[in-house]
């Protein structure tokens, strides 16, 4: 209060810069250009192909953020992350499929689903990551995703196997709903259901970056910084683990949700394999771990490569038309993320964000040394 | 005089960020017990860590027999000649007394097998748990075990580093007394917060503070001289 | 004073690591607002006593009561929220994060706005102002925006100070407040103990091996050796205390 | 006082004893409980059927376990190895098809395809764990999520050149004649190549054990386990036990591979996944780094995983989960592992 007529001190002044540039911040604008790029792209680029492509480019950066959040933020490796994206995959498509006719309400019993069981499960396996040592949890993690996937594969009753579950959506989700154009895009079930993704990723994605930036985000990374000291200082860090692993893993199976509501179809191997969960892995790593906004950079990097690198084999047959190893090792394009994966581990640690930001950081050290 | 048989020029080592040895000099003459002696983390340790290889130095000389030794890796430390007994007991719990000492072992012939006896007279209990896990010893036991393990190779320099933690008066005054039988054979270089043992066993001595080296001189002198005891070692 | 229950009582405090018992049948009392030393050889169990106080580790027998109330039982984080703050042996801060961070995420605690989860940390400015405020006390405010890894040994243990002050623990365990620090630095700290001393309203309890030091803060001081109490009583006293002495040179050697 | 110590020492010795013999003694009477709804003939077949998966799993976890306890890296790439192993051992089988070594072939040319088989796999599994170890392990001491990543990375890329080599599609391999069909005992069938599997996995056990236990690499291997420093200091390269152990580790992974594809009578590329997963459950049960508790672990999961097969089949991989979980409850650090 006093502190009012007083002179500021530098902590205060710096609170005002922050404030006063809230609304000119490069970052802010990054954002939403990219929103904007996101809302006017299926209607520059009609091809159904690149709507695909930045559909699961979004609803990808939400799931590899939400890894962020535990990976990144609390240190825990699991590898069962995509067990809950499935999980969300698996209500949706399932609630639709088993009630035969599509209603509006399946979406959000959907939604409850995914997040009451992705919630339980995220508190008991938060638990175990307590009781036993980190590199435990993470072997006893892949062998829970292996489990889950195979319940998926073989629990036929009720997933349908490897075949999968087909549904529809209801009403203007449906892809048979067409219904005129939009501004010269043709408005149909597709478009409705993009921009509803759209819209869904982008409040998963803030609420993501608001858990980090708020009270318990700063508790986070105390404890990934010292957490004998967190304890010390009568945070209850178990606490804070659980709860953000409970948020991050529910966020996850949310997006599963969006992605069986955009694909319409629902198979183990696409939702709960664990190629897509070290797709996932990489994705935050290319991104930067531990800096949320890498996922997007990240999952547009892993999704435009998967949608385009088969063409490698094209490209290969074209080139070398009578080199049959070279044509059997393009078709192999799985073999490349294999290589990316160690070279992005050995060369570039911090990710394309967290090397920027590294970058930044150093700058703004040398400009203010500058000034002295 | 003689050559050192081992020195430190200007050795500086870091422990992540932190800059332990800040400037270490010493000698050490072979055939002369000498302690290092300072306050908690002054650099005692850190000073044999970095001889053995174990926390490199960031830059300095350190020479063995003539031989810069400051880029080998531990083993190779050890293959020159270097028995070390690191801090708090570290045996090999898991592992017989017996398996031990034949892990101790450059060599396993008829010479070892020799020293084998000298060990069992000097240290009686080692015989008598030959065959138990190390882990089944008690403290003192254990110590002796470190420091007997390391005695089992013909080396020239024993670098021991604090013995006397953790242990008994009456186990102490049992180390004293072998310490100071094998260092007739080798030259000791001990560290040692105990000033009693480091008083028993020390010819010479070396005060490290803040990683710097501020005090030498004869282990006869120091006993006697108050002022330099509480100022450096928080003795009065 | 007599009518206020003891800040700490400790009745038969014992901890044993296997066959060993680090802390053996500690009795040992200390009244509101003075500051008690520990000192003792390497070893006596003197950190080992300050992780039984703060909850660090679970004794093996015995009780020990905070302002008259049984903690034998809670957890380091609850021992905290009910005022015992303490520093540790080997500088204990958040590395990576800035100095003011450092001392926000005590009075955080203190706040008990941990677990918010939906409103930015930054719409909790007076946080951050009172962090400053704590800085300008241990003379550390020029330095509020650096990297903690950044300040040199005695800058980290003044933080240090700074975090533990933030919490505003009724009791303050200090564990070496000067190991490490270069002599040009140990008078800031000993003005600060004096400082917080002054005010009266802290306990503190310190253990150190600088003997001079002791000697000028200390209100009693208590010796330990190889896990026992062995004496408790006024600075003078223990000074001439044979046995104490006898102690810290770790025997056999006894003065002159 | 010392002596008094010392027997103290000695009664918590042999408390320890107790303690483990209760955990044998646990972990071999509950595999008498499925007889409760198991028919005993049948229960016998699948006995001898969990012991031989269980020999088999053992040879990969092994490795695993000993790369693990002594270098603290968790290797994915391990089931790349078996994959690996199990390739090379078909190409090996269909080679000496050619010379009528495989199928009509007496007992000697039968056991003789088989061991070649197995030598080939020992070498190339051996050869390729030098490799990754020099080239990329190395580069990832100290970090575990380094090690998932490049361990992870390698996996792939070792499967994907594989499915170039051979091919991305399923294989039969053919059983050598003299392993073909079974033994009927007591009305109890018996199928002659689980019980090489059972003397295969015997054997390289008690290889392991004599090494481990008997010789000085043993000790030194051991010692590293416990305390990489001090076995350092003691003027050992430890950096060379690690590349002998890894390679050690993947020659037995690949072991496993071709003996694993011999018993399956079939291969494809992603085995080595799927056993890998196998592997690590049984690594987690009996601790990281005892080779023993592997073995132990080994049993438990071939024997429940085939008792459940036969009872509840799509449960049969999460019972081996949920035994995990249990054990992982009350001993956080497996049947034999460091506290």
């Amino acid at each position: 209060m006093e502190n009012k007529t007083m002179q500021p001190t530098p902590v205060q002044i710096e609170r005002e810069n922050l404030h006063r540039v809230r609304f000119t911040r490069p970052a802010l604008w990054v954002q939403l250009v990219l929103v904007a790029c996101l809302i006017a792209g299926p209607l520059v680029v009609p091809s159904f192909r690149a709507m695909d492509v930045m559909t699961k480019v979004m609803i990808f950066a939400v799931v590899a953020a939400s890894y962020d959040l535990i990976l990144g933020y609390t240190g825990i490796l699991s590898l069962a992350h995509v067990t809950f994206f499935g999980i969300g995959a698996y209500s949706m498509a399932l609630v639709v499929f088993h009630s035969g006719q599509a209603a509006w309400y399946h979406i959000f019993v959907a939604m409850a689903l995914a997040v009451g069981i992705s919630g339980i499960l995220a508190v008991a396996l938060a638990f175990f990551s307590l009781r036993v040592k980190a590199i435990f949890f993470t072997m006893m993690s892949l062998a829970f995703a292996e489990f889950v996937f195979i319940l998926g594969d073989q629990w036929h009753d009720l997933t349908m196997g490897e075949d999968g579950v087909s549904f529809s959506l209801p009403g203007i989700f449906s892809v048979n709903w067409s219904d005129g154009t939009f501004l010269g895009a043709t408005l149909n079930g597709r478009l409705v259901t993009y921009y509803f993704i759209l819209a869904a990723s982008v409040i998963l994605f803030i609420g993501l970056v608001r858990f980090v930036r708020s009270p318990v985000g700063r508790v986070l990374k105390s404890v990934r910084d010292n957490e004998q000291r967190s304890t010390a200082l009568g945070y209850k860090t178990f606490h804070y683990k659980v709860l953000s692993n409970v948020f991050g893993s529910v966020v996850a199976s949310l997006a599963g949700v969006l992605f069986a509501m955009w694909l319409g179809y629902v198979n183990p191997t696409s939702v709960l394999g664990i190629p897509v969960m070290l797709n996932v892995l990489l994705m935050v790593i290319i991104g930067g771990m531990g800096t949320l906004y890498g996922s997007i950079m990240g999952a547009a990097f892993i999704q435009v490569a998967e949608a385009w690198l088969p063409d490698l084999q094209k490209l290969a047959v074209l080139l070398l038309p009578t080199v049959e190893v070279a044509q059997r090792l393009a078709e192999r394009w799985i073999l490349y993320f294999g290589i990316l994966f160690i070279l992005v581990v050995i060369f570039f640690p911090k990710g394309l964000v967290g090397t920027a930001r590294d970058m930044i950081a150093r700058r703004k050290l040398r400009l203010a040394q500058r000034d002295h | 005089m003689a050559e050192p048989i081992l020195s430190l020029a200007k050795v500086h080592t870091y422990i992540e960020q932190h800059h332990i040895l800040q400037g270490v000099d010493l000698s050490f003459m072979p055939g002369r017990a000498t302690v290092l002696l300072g306050r908690n983390g002054a650099g005692k340790s850190t000073t044999l860590r970095t001889v053995m290889g174990l926390t490199p130095a960031a830059s300095g000389e350190v020479i063995l027999k003539g031989q810069a030794v400051q880029a080998m890796k531990p083993y190779e430390v050890a293959k020159q000649g270097v028995g070390f007994v690191p801090e708090d007991q570290a045996v090999l719990y898991t592992l017989s007394v017996e398996e031990n000492f034949r892990l101790a072992m450059l060599s396993e012939n008829e010479k070892t097998w020799s020293r084998m006896e000298t060990i069992f007279k000097l240290f009686p209990d080692m015989k008598k748990f030959w065959r138990s896990k190390a882990g089944v010893l008690s403290g003192g036991q254990k110590q002796m075990l470190a420091i007997a393990r390391a005695f089992v190779n013909d080396h020239d320099l024993l670098l021991i580093d604090e013995p006397s933690k953790g242990l008994a008066p009456i186990v102490v005054d049992h180390l004293i007394e072998s310490i100071n039988h094998i260092k007739n054979h080798t030259t000791v270089i001990l560290v040692e917060q105990n000033f009693y043992m480091a008083s028993h066993i020390g010819v010479d001595y070396f005060i490290l503070d803040d990683g710097r080296t501020v005090h030498q001189g004869l282990m006869d002198d120091l006993v006697h001289d108050e002022g330099l005891k509480q100022k450096y070692l928080g003795i009065a | 004073m007599a009518n206020q229950a003891p800040v700490v009582q400790t009745k038969d405090l014992t901890i044993r690591f296997g066959g060993n018992v680090a802390v053996n049948a500690v009795n040992l009392t200390v009244e509101p607002f003075t500051l008690k030393a520990i000192i003792g050889p390497n070893g006596a169990g003197k950190t080992t006593l300050f992780n039984l106080l703060s909850g660090q580790y679970k004794p093996t027998s015995g009780s020990i009561m905070f302002k008259g109330r049984e903690v034998t039982g809670l957890g380091a984080a609850d021992r905290t929220r009910l005022g015992v703050g303490r520093s540790f042996q080997l500088t204990n801060i958040f590395p990576s994060l800035s100095v003011l961070e450092n001392v926000r995420l005590a009075l955080q605690s203190k706040a008990r706005v941990g677990m918010v989860f939906w409103r930015s940390y930054h719409s909790y400015s007076e946080l951050e102002d009172r962090a400053y405020e704590l800085l300008r006390q241990v003379l550390m405010e020029k330095r509020w925006a650096a990297e903690a890894n950044t300040l040199t040994h005695g800058e980290q243990r003044k933080l240090e100070i700074a975090i533990l002050l933030a919490l505003d623990p009724e009791l303050l365990l200090l564990d070496e407040p000067t190991a490490g620090m270069s002599l040009e630095e140990v008078p800031a700290i000993l003005e600060l103990i004096q400082q917080i001393k002054a005010a009266r309203n802290r306990t503190i309890m310190l253990v150190e091996h600088k003997f001079d030091m002791i000697m000028t803060v200390s209100d009693s001081i208590a010796v330990l050796k190889e896990g026992r109490l062995i004496c408790d009583d006024y600075p003078e006293a223990v000074a001439c205390n044979s046995e104490v002495l006898e102690a810290y040179l770790g025997g056999g050697v006894k003065n002159g | 006082m010392t002596t008094q110590t010392a027997t103290a020492g000695l009664q918590e010795h042999g408390g320890m004893d107790t303690k483990k013999l209760g955990v044998w003694i646990a972990s071999v009477g509950i595999w008498f409980l499925p007889l409760l709804w198991i028919d005993p003939t049948t229960y016998a077949v699948l006995t001898v059927a969990g012991l031989a998966m269980g020999m088999l799993i053992f040879l990969t976890a092994s490795g695993l376990t000993l790369i693990f306890g002594l270098m603290d890296v968790l290797n994915l790439a391990h089931g790349a190895f078996f994959v690996w192993g199990a390739y090379v051992g078909f190409s090996i089988l269909n080679g000496l098809q050619q010379i009528g070594w495989v199928e009509g072939a007496g007992a000697a040319q039968s056991i003789g395809s088989v061991v070649l088989c197995l030598l080939a796999a020992l070498v190339v599994g051996g050869l390729m764990g030098i490799v990754l170890e020099k080239m990329l392990v190395r580069l990832t001491y100290g970090s575990h999520l380094k090690q998932i990543l490049i361990t992870m990375g390698a996996s792939l890329i070792l499967v994907e050149i594989l499915k170039v080599v051979w091919s991305p599609n399923d294989e039969v391999v053919t059983v050598p004649q003299a392993f073909q069909g079974s033994w009927i005992v007591m009305d109890v069938i018996i199928t002659k190549f689980r019980v090489a599997a059972i003397v295969v996995g015997a054997l390289v056990l008690a290889g392991i054990q004599l090494v481990m236990m008997r010789t000085k690499l043993g000790i030194i291997v051991r010692a590293g386990v416990e305390n990489k420093e001090v076995v350092e200091t003691l003027g050992y390269n430890i950096r060379r036990v690690f590349t002998g152990v890894f390679c050690a580790g993947a020659a037995l992974a690949a072991v496993g591979g071709t003996m694993w594809s011999i018993f399956k009578e079939q291969i494809h590329p992603a085995m080595g996944e799927e056993n890998l997963i196998f592997a690590l459950i049984v690594v987690i049960i009996g601790g990281m780094g005892s080779v023993t508790g592997s073995f132990l672990g080994a049993i438990m999961v071939g024997l429940a995983y085939n008792y459940v097969a036969y009872t509840l089949p799509p449960l049969a991989l999460g019972a081996n989960i949920m035994i995990m979980a249990v054990i992982l409850l009350i001993r956080p650090t497996g049947l034999m592992g460091k506290e």
